[in-house]
């Protein structure tokens, strides 16, 4: 049953990581591609407290998260300071950058040895237990978003990618919206990242990166609506998809690429059949 | 979005129909997890060739009990999370009875599972010393790091000042942090290039310029091996009287072709390559029938052999069950080119693995007294 | 000081192979609004084929011929694919798409050829001593033809009526279109512009170190990088941009006290850290105007 | 015996990059009248309405809000004080529905809590107010689909609707009959009235249309260059010779 619970535990937890991502990259159209960091960032936030410096599972948990936060603020303050393309490039750049920060200073990361034996906490012991806590984050996750879609935050959120100009005018603070957006973001993907090392049990600086931010980012933008209900089955397709792929008898020397070429051609495909359809071809005034 | 659904569900069936396999069912299945993809690929690629190769002879001379034995493939990407998910996949759709995972990411990432599901796990190529002691079901046909790196250190501490250049992988940052462990001092310049990085010529500039009397060339073996090397020989003036001193990477013979210039003279601190005439055989072999063999070249190819060849002899002697095997590989003597008649007993990594050092001279590998 | 000049002509080298990709970005996002971000496995590709070519025929002519039309037909490829996001506006969806394309064709040079590096040229490559420095020819050409190439693009982009219309793709698309330009053949041309530039990086690189499948992602995201803080509508901020993020980094890892073992695992690290600061200091691009906006 | 100030700028100077845009103007707005601005392209009128509604910067003078200095407020604090705009390139959300642009207006005007949608009063009576509006312009029918798909004057149209939801005392109207048909123009400037005279909003237009301006406004600001250089009633201005040099040369 293990590689079913994996399965499910990696849908759940991709669904929880790209809530922020649906929100701020997809429907606010912010492009905030910091995402993998603050997954590994909580990761090994996570990590060290506890090998380091002898936190509990729980705490460690804890004050990883609130550090992740913190970081979130910090991204947010870096939104309102410099320009949008400005931001997108310093959040891209901080992928890399942080990963080579990841290798480079093993002293407190462990570098490319990385770190093995992390502690789940006691009611977290079974990957079954795992499961059952993210599959019920995951389910207050989609209550979550349902809420802020219904709410005001839910229309600035969307009123943003199209003008911010008109929604300042409406009394609203952009900023606001998009201080509350990027926080958010960071802070679920940390949790998601916090909840799949407690599963694999073992850091190292490949852990998020670029093939997480690829992964989420497909799921955030396929997932064009602003409805719950697009983003699970977005995320069912994209963490699926290579699942199933699995179960194609590939030549051994050609499977990885195999399954890569198949995969990145049918979102490929997919991209491009989903372009233009849920958007009016607004007249030109 | 129907689309979704679809696939969503038809996933669902046919991972449903995968688990209706069953174990222990007089086949031995063997997992194989290795980078597939990714940056790594190419020593999965490597893997998978010389694994061929065994399994050939070994079903040629009856199997498991007289039936073939099954190699199974997944992609780890030599990431944590990868691994466990492909670990996973092994064991619960393909009922596999055992498992070779190769980089030390991967096997410390499925360590505890192997423990938690009593699932045989033994690598040929993890040399990460955290693997000792990281479970009872884990071992590893490899020498760890420390092995090497002692010997490593008592050669380099011939000279005063010492510049290391390493390739950023487990293997090679585990031996260089063993060295400037006991070296201390003496190192003067330590440069760490990454793995996907192909032009060191800022770094070699940098090695020239450190006034070090000795250097240790630290790459993993293969192609970043020979680019190093290459891209040192565009001017060789920078190194007069420079010692060199290295690992595995220069040891096969074809890894020198075209940069005698450099090797020649040069330390290798490496376990002894057997100089038997069966390995050079086999290793030809590989390469000949199956595939180009180059960072896997050498010791990692006998030890992969090794690995496959001592978990079907296992089975053989006891039963296509994960725990018996355990059993027999941790009491009992083991085969192969390089673990004949040593056993892991209560240890991780294959003991009784010491280094050798080897000094080039005529283009030749000279084992020194 | 002779180490500096050799670590300056070295990191040159590698800067101005940055730079093409920077360059190349520029023009295609100039007028299609997308980041193609396939351009890194797509000069990969050009590069192995151009590698396949000298193998069997030696000719390095040919070789480029052969390189060229590949470039050329990955540019109409590119344009065939994302041509449908400029028309709809999916910036989003284009860069995604963009990105999934690079993947594809990374996978299928790991078919094909597999993952192992290779080199177009065996054996030690000839240097070129220049007394201070030394240089491979590969090193050389590639600073020569990129610099060239950067001058060219940079004059026709700012000095001519092509640049102008260029510019004002961007603009306004209905606009140019309505002044008698093609903007669809404008677009189609710049593509394949993109993918010769950087499809000569490419070869490059497989002369002067070693081809491997994934080796354009580093490049095209330091590209990327220099795009953005040079400012995306200048394209002296992004060649300025390209040599800052190249350069220092290198000087850094070289001339700081060993104490503290900076070495070029770090240089990524670097990048970001002084991309972080020049955004700081000009938010807008290295020499942004501000303009009117109504 | 005047009524109060809702507006007032004083010596305001806009420059953007080398070019000074609007030079030494100073108006006073009062309660409830409907002021006209206009003038040749370019003459600074749309940066005057920025500048007041903050999304252009000012370098010197002041502007009044119901007499509370707002230079250094951002956009959005000025709305909060009453402020309420219009934009020349219609200000609805295309990629939103009639129904959830005229949503945000109220959620605006009448600080709904966060969870209204949850409660079933709210729900109704928002419900109720909404299809009031777009009857009044005849789109009720559209209400459940994207602004987007509107026609120019339909779009105009829902703007009004939606700066009537959006409260505020101060309206700045920015050329409301760019790109409407003649017959919606008369509509327009009903509703236009309709937001003076039965909502008591004080409005100040930028408009290129004299004809449809003169019938509505109270008093005409002509600006030229940046600065101004006629205010008086319609009459006066429209009689005023220097009004055609500024039109005809």
């Amino acid at each position: 049953m293990g590689y079913y619970f994996s399965v499910l535990i990696k849908i759940f937890i991709s669904f929880i990581q790209s809530v922020g991502a649906h929100l701020s990259l997809s429907q606010a159209g912010i492009f905030f591609l910091a995402i993998p960091v603050s997954y590994s960032f909580m990761a090994y936030s996570l990590a060290i407290l506890q090998k380091k410096f002898g936190f509990g599972v729980v705490l460690a948990f804890g004050t990883g998260l609130f550090l992740t936060f913190l970081l979130g603020l910090v991204l947010s303050y870096l939104y309102i300071r410099v320009s949008r393309e400005s931001f997108t490039v310093l959040t891209a750049a901080s992928i890399v950058g942080f990963e080579a920060f990841l290798k480079s200073f093993s002293d407190l990361t462990g570098g490319v040895l990385g770190i093995s034996g992390i502690m789940r906490p006691g009611f977290m012991k079974s990957l079954f237990a795992i499961m059952v806590v993210s599959g019920v984050v995951m389910l207050s996750m989609m209550l979550f978003e349902y809420l802020i879609f219904k709410a005001p935050l839910g229309r600035q959120i969307r009123g943003m990618k199209e003008s911010e100009t008109l929604l300042e005018s409406l009394s609203v603070s952009s900023s606001k919206v998009a201080v509350i957006l990027i926080s958010l973001a960071t802070v679920l993907s940390g949790f998601a990242g916090g909840l799949e090392i407690l599963r694999i049990q073992f850091l190292d600086p490949t852990f998020g990166g670029f093939p997480n931010l690829i992964l989420v980012a497909s799921i955030a933008i396929l997932a064009q609506k602003p409805r719950v209900r697009t983003l699970f089955l977005s995320t069912l397709f994209v963490v699926l998809l290579p699942e199933i792929l699995r179960f194609f008898n590939f030549h051994p020397s050609q499977m990885g690429h195999m399954r890569m070429l198949v995969y990145s051609g049918m979102l490929v495909v997919l991209i491009r059949n989903l372009s233009g359809k849920f958007k009016t071809n607004s007249r030109i005034v | 979005m129907r689309k979704y659904l679809v696939l969503a569900l038809s996933s669902l069936v046919v991972m449903g129909c995968g688990s209706s396999m069953v174990e222990g069912d007089g086949v031995l299945k063997v997992g194989v997890i290795a980078p597939l993809s990714g940056n790594a690929a190419q020593y999965g690629e490597e893997t998978q060739r010389i694994l061929a190769a065994t399994l050939a002879d070994i079903n040629a001379n009856g199997g498991y009990k007289g039936s073939d034995v099954e190699l199974i493939f997944e992609d780890g990407k030599c990431s944590g999370s990868d691994a466990v998910t492909a670990f996973q996949k092994l064991v619960d759709i393909d009922g596999v009875d055992a498992i070779i995972p190769f980089c030390s990411s991967e096997s410390l990432a499925i360590a505890p599972l192997t423990e938690s599901v009593q699932m045989l796990a033994v690598s040929a190529t993890s040399s990460n010393p955290e693997i000792e002691g990281a479970s009872p079901y884990l071992f590893s046909f490899s020498y760890s790091d420390a092995v090497i790196g002692e010997s490593m250190s008592k050669e380099l501490s011939k000279f005063d000042k010492v510049a290391i250049i390493s390739e950023q992988n487990d293997y090679s940052i585990g031996l260089k942090n063993t060295v400037e462990e006991t070296l201390g001092e003496k190192v003067v310049v330590s440069e760490t290039f990454e793995a996907t990085n192909t032009d060191f010529r800022n770094s070699i500039e940098k090695l020239a310029n450190s006034g070090a009397d000795a250097i240790f060339l630290n790459p993993f073996p293969g192609p970043n091996a020979t680019n190093l090397a290459k891209q040192m020989s565009e001017d060789l003036s920078k190194f007069e009287g420079v010692q060199f001193v290295s690992q595995i990477a220069y040891l096969p013979a074809d890894s020198r072709e075209g940069i005698s210039e450099l090797t020649e003279g040069m330390i290798i601190v490496d376990s002894p390559v057997l100089e038997s005439e069966e390995a050079t055989v086999f290793s030809n072999n590989v390469k000949t029938n199956f595939g180009e063999v180059s960072a896997l070249d050498g010791y990692y190819t006998l030890a992969l052999s090794d690995a496959l060849t001592n978990l079907v002899n296992a089975a053989n002697k006891t039963s296509d069950n994960s725990i018996a095997m355990q059993e027999y590989l941790v009491s009992s003597p083991l085969v192969g080119w390089l673990a004949e008649g040593s056993s892991f007993g209560d240890k991780n990594f294959v003991p009784g693995i010491e280094a050798a050092v080897f000094k080039i001279t005529d283009g030749e590998a000279i084992i020194q007294k | 000081m002779s180490f500096f000049i050799q670590i300056l002509a070295n990191s040159l080298v590698t800067g101005t192979q940055v730079l093409l990709f920077a360059v190349s970005l520029y023009l295609i996002r100039a007028v299609s609004k997308t980041e193609h971000v396939a351009l890194g496995a797509i000069a990969t590709f050009i590069a192995y084929m151009f590698y396949v070519m000298f193998l069997s025929t030696g000719s390095f002519i040919v070789s480029s011929l052969f390189a060229l039309f590949w470039a050329i037909v990955f540019g109409y490829t590119s344009f065939a694919l994302l041509e449908k996001f400029y028309k709809n506006n999916d910036v989003l969806l284009g860069l995604l798409a963009s990105l999934s394309f690079g993947i594809f064709l990374e996978s299928l040079i790991g078919i094909i050829f597999e993952t192992d590096a290779k080199s177009i040229i065996d054996g030690v490559l000839p240097v070129i001593d220049f007394g201070l420095f030394k240089l491979t020819t590969p090193g050389v050409i590639t600073i020569g033809f990129g610099i060239l190439l950067t001058l060219i693009v940079s004059f026709v982009v700012l000095k001519t009526p092509y640049g102008r219309v260029l510019r004002s793709i961007n603009e306004n698309n209905a606009l140019v279109s309505s002044l008698g330009v093609n903007s669809a053949f404008v677009r189609s041309f710049v593509y394949c512009l993109g993918c010769i530039l950087t499809g000569f990086v490419g070869v490059m690189i497989g002369l002067n170190s070693a081809l491997t499948p994934y080796m354009g992602f580093q490049l095209v995201i330091t590209g990327f990088i220099a795009l953005f803080v040079g400012g995306v509508n200048d394209i002296r901020g992004v060649v300025v941009a390209t040599f800052l993020l190249s350069l220092i980094p290198e000087f850094l890892i070289n001339y700081s006290p060993s104490s503290l073992e900076f070495s070029a695992s770090h240089k990524m690290f670097f990048v970001f850290i002084i991309a972080f600061i020049l955004v700081m200091y000009r938010p807008n691009g290295l020499f942004s105007k501000s303009i009117r906006k109504s | 015996m005047k009524k109060e100030k809702v507006l007032s700028v004083e010596n305001l100077h806009v420059q953007l990059g080398q070019r000074m845009i609007n030079e030494d103007i100073s108006l006073d707005i009062y309660q409830g009248e409907i002021v006209g601005i206009i003038g040749p392209n370019g003459c600074g009128k749309t940066t005057f309405f920025n500048a007041i509604s903050g999304f252009a910067p000012i370098d010197t003078g002041s502007v009044l809000i119901n007499d509370i200095e707002v230079n250094n407020l951002s956009p959005n604090k000025r709305a909060e004080l009453g402020l309420n705009r219009s934009f020349q390139n219609v200000g609805v959300f295309k990629q939103l529905t009639l129904e959830e642009n005229l949503m945000m207006a109220i959620e605006n005007s009448e600080k709904l809590p966060w969870n209204w949608m949850l409660k079933s009063k709210l729900r109704s009576y928002v419900d109720e107010k909404i299809n009031e509006a777009l009857d009044d312009v005849g789109l009720k029918g559209h209400k459940k689909s994207l602004a987007g798909v509107l026609s120019g004057g339909q779009l105009r149209l829902l703007e009004m609707q939606k700066l009537k939801l959006a409260g505020g005392d101060l309206l700045l109207i920015d050329e409301p009959t760019a790109g409407v048909s003649p017959v919606l123009r008369n509509e327009l400037a009903n509703q236009i009235k309709g937001l003076s005279k039965d909502h008591g909003r004080t409005i100040v237009i930028i408009e290129h249309d004299l004809k449809f301006l003169f019938s509505l406004v109270d008093r005409v600001i002509v600006l030229v260059d940046g600065k101004k250089y006629i205010e008086g009633s319609p009459k006066e201005v429209q009689n005023d010779k220097r009004l055609k040099e500024v039109y005809f040369g």
